[in-house]
């Protein structure tokens, strides 16, 4: 479930990404105190690990098909929320730069959206308190599954309100809730039992490995109460992200396009975008340069300041297909002067 | 017994990455047959094997177990003739005692649990660990690891038993109880090895790797001795050969 | 399993990449970190309807593919294989917004247009974010970070993570071919091994990680962690940054293409 | 030079689950020796060099070095004295490039670029993998991971080398450069290995370990040949010194 560049807007990034720096630095400054240098290899090489374990096709029984584990419950679980989050950060850093799974902007995003809600709310709220009274195989896989299950749960809504603000989709909320919700149990389901599966067999072969995260300095006390403070920031963080966002939303046209022609389908997404405008009009991050762009042509039909759809011109539209060829044409010769000129100075040279 | 018989024509390998691991060895290996396939770092025997066990698929020519070739749709029929031991047992002992690992594979095959019990018990008793049978597997010390491997690949009853390094980290008197265990051990039996001298005490007949390509093939006792093709083959003579006093001039 | 080995490859490729050394390379990696989050920013900020306008910012992966002498064949393959996700969600938007509109005489229902401004953004972003680390490494991308103040402790944990990455997928293909080796007609690891499969490779994991930070003691390690020295920015990285910032200024106030259209369709005319 | 003078005392050491896995080893080992630790898998050989770098704190007795007791506090000091090379080369190598993972150690000990890279320069030349400065230590085979490896160590100037199998997994050849290079250090040197001909070859003396007990210490040409000793302790004679298998003449 990660996040694409494509889809979210700087501004959901940015705010995202705040966040995440938050969570970060405040995992950072605990693991610097509350643990010995020893965990700093154990998180690196726990982050290739998870990387490994990714590529483990689990057979699920009676289904015929196969899942694979994201590790955020299994990090949390050996290492301790902060170490874990910051595991799965470091994986998301790789898995955007060297495989494009998700992407810079939305790191933030995706490092809340995999680590944040399962390190810190979904381990704290349910794991840790289901598991504080003894430690049997039964109790691993109900915390197990039930964390994993509510965890991805925050996770997949988090995707659906992120890709929601960034207005970048036409996608309904309702029918991407269905869609992303539903799935996303199956896969939480399938992560909690095999995350139980493992913890169960770490707790056979090497209890100390355990106990030491679940009992010991890392975790024993964080406290309910800085876990609901914690969440108190996180929504606060999050809220003046959005509405932020809201203030800047770039794509007024939606809007513009509710006001002079009105859909059916515009109006399920319409009522938010209505809210979110007034703040638009008074501050704009990176407006839509585009309206100005059109206000020059002197084609151009609508006068509101606002782009029309730019097919209802004719003369727009070829201008724009014209100019659009010629830009890549341009940009494809330019590539290939360079790389013809570079390699006629290999020749050269050699 | 034809079927037992393992035939390498003209094959190929690339990686992914574009190199060329494998270039055009042939070869074949007849029932009961004990072979030592040798080379330097990188020659390409550990992809070879690969090759053999239909975990790679080769990108010309082809292997052929009895009759059949090796394809993805025979691989399960392959399998069950042909055992391989790992060099790291620990990348081969995945279940939690050392019993249900060497009764993983039958239980795959969906015998009966009596059956299986036999085999399991059969192959604990041929590699000595009988004693065994309830530990996990990564308590165990690494001579009792590769025996424990070797059992989960003999519960099988293949007919060809490929090994890849099977006295690495073995300290000397392991290292005789695995030569031992594979010289009783009367069926097909493929080694790669750095350990020369294990080979040229095992194998009847070695092929030596170079670059991918088979540099030498042919009876080990000549082979191993030939300090020049050897040293060609970024190898050596195997250290028991090296300055015998009687014989060593000739050599 | 194949995808193991891609994976590797893959990483393994843009290593070697980095490793080259063009006028792109040898810039400073902080100047080309922060151009790339620019040009995302810009290419991001794009509103779900615009086509022609991000049609400029083709000129920034093009030059510096062909100034770092990258293949473009491989690159090219990362962006197709990459983002199911993206075109599920996209291919939904010409289902929910059927508004049509004219284009040469053809209608067309609006969603395909934000569909394929989403495919643009996500072919550009991905291979900004492929270009950065093609061009830079990682070694040299954790140094930038460094730069920026990111703490000591996330960096090391990154790189470590960076190395020990082909070590254990290694590991790991090995100890999935045994198991393939021994259940032959099973896609997956069956239930009855999940535990001890993944557990005992976890355990080995840590066993691992154990004898590197020994090994990291041994050689004066104490919680610090030095990197090389690297160059100070100069006046060229400057420059690079600038122009690249102010281009993607240009491209994102003005609509180039149109403007560039109609300037010829009105010669034309 | 008494401060390379390398001395234990009375050592015992139990593993946190009870497990004893050294039992009250005294000896000393003076500047410019070559000792070989040889014994059966879990003998303690491994478990023994921990106790002597300092990563593990013995539960009784002493180890010194110079004139200086291993303990929590004199760790830095005693560290910049003695390298160790790990059996595997992928623990040791954990840095993204050959030169930042040989740069590792001198950079940890505050020296200044300049020296640092005259260091690594020479480490890497004396290792003889200089070419491979700039290259990512996963991308390397087994021999020249090793080198690196070994350089790593090197470029902290030790006065006492200690090895733990350096020769497993290597083809004869590469095995013979590493224990070339071995031979040029030319400082104390402490190798474990299953590899006795490369004991006998290396070492002037040799210690025998057996359950975590000293069997025997003493020249290595007296010791290795004493076919009685090393079979009690789960050995035996060097390859290249038992019967000539051609032959079957005695040496
Ligand atoms: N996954 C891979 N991708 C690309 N090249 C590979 C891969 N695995 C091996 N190679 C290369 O193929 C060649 C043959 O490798 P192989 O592992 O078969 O050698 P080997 O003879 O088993 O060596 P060793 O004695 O060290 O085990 C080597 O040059 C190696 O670098
Ligand atoms: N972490 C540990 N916890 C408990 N016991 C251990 C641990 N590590 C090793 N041992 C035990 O201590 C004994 C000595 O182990 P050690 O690793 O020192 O043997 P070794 O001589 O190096 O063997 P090898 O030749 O196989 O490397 C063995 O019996 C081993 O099982
Ligand atoms: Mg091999
Ligand atoms: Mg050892």
């Amino acid at each position: 479930m990660h996040m694409a560049d494509a889809l979210i807007s700087p501004v959901v990034g940015g705010a995202m990404w705040a966040a995440t720096a938050g969570v970060a630095a405040y995992s950072i400054k605990k693991v610097q105190t509350e643990m010995d240098e020893k965990k700093i290899p154990l998180m690196g090489v726990m982050g290739a690990f998870i990387f490994a374990s990714q590529m483990i096709n689990f057979t699920i029984p009676a289904t015929g098909s196969s899942g694979h584990i994201g590790g955020g419950l299994i990090l949390a679980i050996l290492l301790g929320p902060y170490a874990g989050f910051l595991t799965i950060a470091s994986v998301l850093a790789i898995q955007a730069l060297f495989f494009a799974d998700g992407g810079l902007l939305a790191y933030g995003c995706n490092v809340f959206n995999m680590g944040f809600f399962s390190c810190f709310i979904a381990y704290p709220l349910i794991y840790k308190v289901l598991m504080k009274k003894e430690y049997s195989t039964k109790r691993i896989f109900l915390a197990s599954v039930l964390t994993a299950v509510i965890g991805l749960q925050l996770g997949a809504f988090g995707v659906v309100l992120e890709t929601l603000f960034s207005g970048k989709t036409e996608l309904p909320f309702g029918t991407f809730v269905l869609l992303m919700q539903p799935i996303h149990l199956a896969i939480g389901v399938v992560e909690g039992l095999v995350t139980a599966a493992i913890a169960t067999y770490i707790w056979n072969a090497r209890p100390e490995i355990m106990e030491k995260a679940s009992s010991g300095e890392t975790i024993g006390n964080i406290s309910i109460k800085k876990v609901v403070a914690g969440l108190v920031a996180a929504a606060v963080v999050t809220g003046a992200g959005l509405s932020w966002f809201a203030s800047s939303n770039p794509d007024g046209l939606e809007w513009a396009m509710i006001k002079t022609a009105g859909t059916a389908e515009l109006e399920a997404t319409g009522g938010l975008h209505q809210q979110l405008s007034d703040l638009q009009s008074k501050t704009a991050f990176l407006p839509d340069y585009s309206f100005q762009a059109n206000e020059d042509q002197p084609e151009q039909s609508t006068g509101e300041g606002e782009e029309a759809w730019p097919a209802v011109d004719g003369g727009t539209s070829t201008s724009g297909l014209v100019g659009g060829s010629l830009t890549l044409i341009l940009a494809a010769l330019v590539g290939g002067g360079i790389s013809l000129m570079k390699r006629r100075k290999y020749r050269i040279n050699s | 017994m034809s079927h037992h018989k393992l035939e390498v024509r003209n094959l190929h390998f690339n990686y992914p990455d574009g190199h060329n691991a494998v270039k055009g060895m042939s070869f074949s290996i007849h029932h009961g047959e004990s072979v030592g396939i040798i080379g330097a770092n990188g020659a390409g025997k550990s992809t070879l094997l690969m090759l053999l066990m239909g975990v790679l698929f080769p990108s010309q020519g082809e292997v052929c177990v009895g009759d059949v070739q090796v394809t993805k749709k025979t691989l399960p029929m392959i399998r069950q003739r042909l055992g391989m031991v790992f060099q790291d047992p620990d990348d081969q002992l995945f279940m939690n005692t050392v019993y249900d690992d060497v009764a993983f594979g039958p239980r795959n095959y969906k015998l009966n649990e009596k059956e299986v019990e036999k085999r399991v018990l059969n192959a604990l008793e041929v590699v000595g660990i009988l004693h065994l049978k309830d530990r996990a597997p990564f308590k165990l010390s690494g001579g009792e690891k590769r025996a424990a491997a070797i059992a989960s690949v003999l519960s099988m009853q293949p007919d060809i038993l490929v090994m890849d390094e099977p006295s690495a980290a073995l300290d000397p008197k392991s290292r005789r109880r695995v030569m031992e265990l594979l010289r009783s051990f009367k069926h097909t039996k493929i080694v790669t090895s750095h350990d020369l001298d294990m080979i040229y005490e095992m194998c009847d007949r070695t092929i030596v790797i170079k670059n991918g390509e088979i540099a030498a093939d042919g009876v080990t006792s000549e082979i191993l001795v030939n300090a020049e093709l050897m040293d060609a083959c970024g190898l050596e003579v195997p250290l028991a050969l090296q300055n015998c006093p009687v014989c060593g001039s000739k050599k | 399993m194949a995808n193991i080995a891609d994976s590797i490859y893959n990483m393994r490729l843009l290593d070697d990449l980095a490793r080259q050394e063009t006028v792109i390379h040898k810039l400073h990696p902080l100047v080309k970190l922060l151009t790339t989050v620019s040009y995302l920013t810009v290419v991001v900020s794009f509103g779900r309807y615009e086509v022609a306008g991000l049609l400029p910012l083709f000129f920034y992966p093009v030059m510096v593919l062909a100034l770092a002498e990258l293949p473009v064949k491989p690159i090219l393959l990362r962006i197709l294989l990459v983002s199911p996700f993206i075109i599920g969600i996209g291919i939904l938007n010409p289902v929910f917004d059927q508004q049509t509109f004219v284009l040469a005489g053809r209608e067309f229902s609006r969603g395909w247009v934000t569909f394929l401004s989403i495919l643009l953004k996500s072919g550009l972003t991905v291979t900004a974010a492929l270009l950065l680390i093609a061009t830079t490494g990682m070694d040299r991308l954790a140094g930038a970070l460094r730069i920026l103040k990111v703490p000591r402790v996330f960096v090391l944990q990154l790189l470590l993570t960076y190395r020990y990455i082909s070590v254990l997928m290694e590991e790991v293909a090995r100890t999935l071919r045994a198991y393939s080796l021994r259940a032959p007609k099973q896609k997956g690891v069956h239930r009855s091994a999940w535990g001890s499969l993944a557990g005992q490779l976890l355990l080995r994991t840590f066993d691992r990680a154990q004898r590197i930070y020994e090994a990291m003691c041994l050689r004066g390690f104490s919680g610090e962690y030095h990197s090389g020295e690297i160059n100070k920015i100069c006046r060229w990285d400057w420059a690079y940054l600038g122009g690249w910032v102010v281009f993607f200024i240009l491209a994102r106030t003005y609509n180039l293409p149109l403007l560039i259209g109609s300037l010829l369709t009105g010669v034309i005319r």
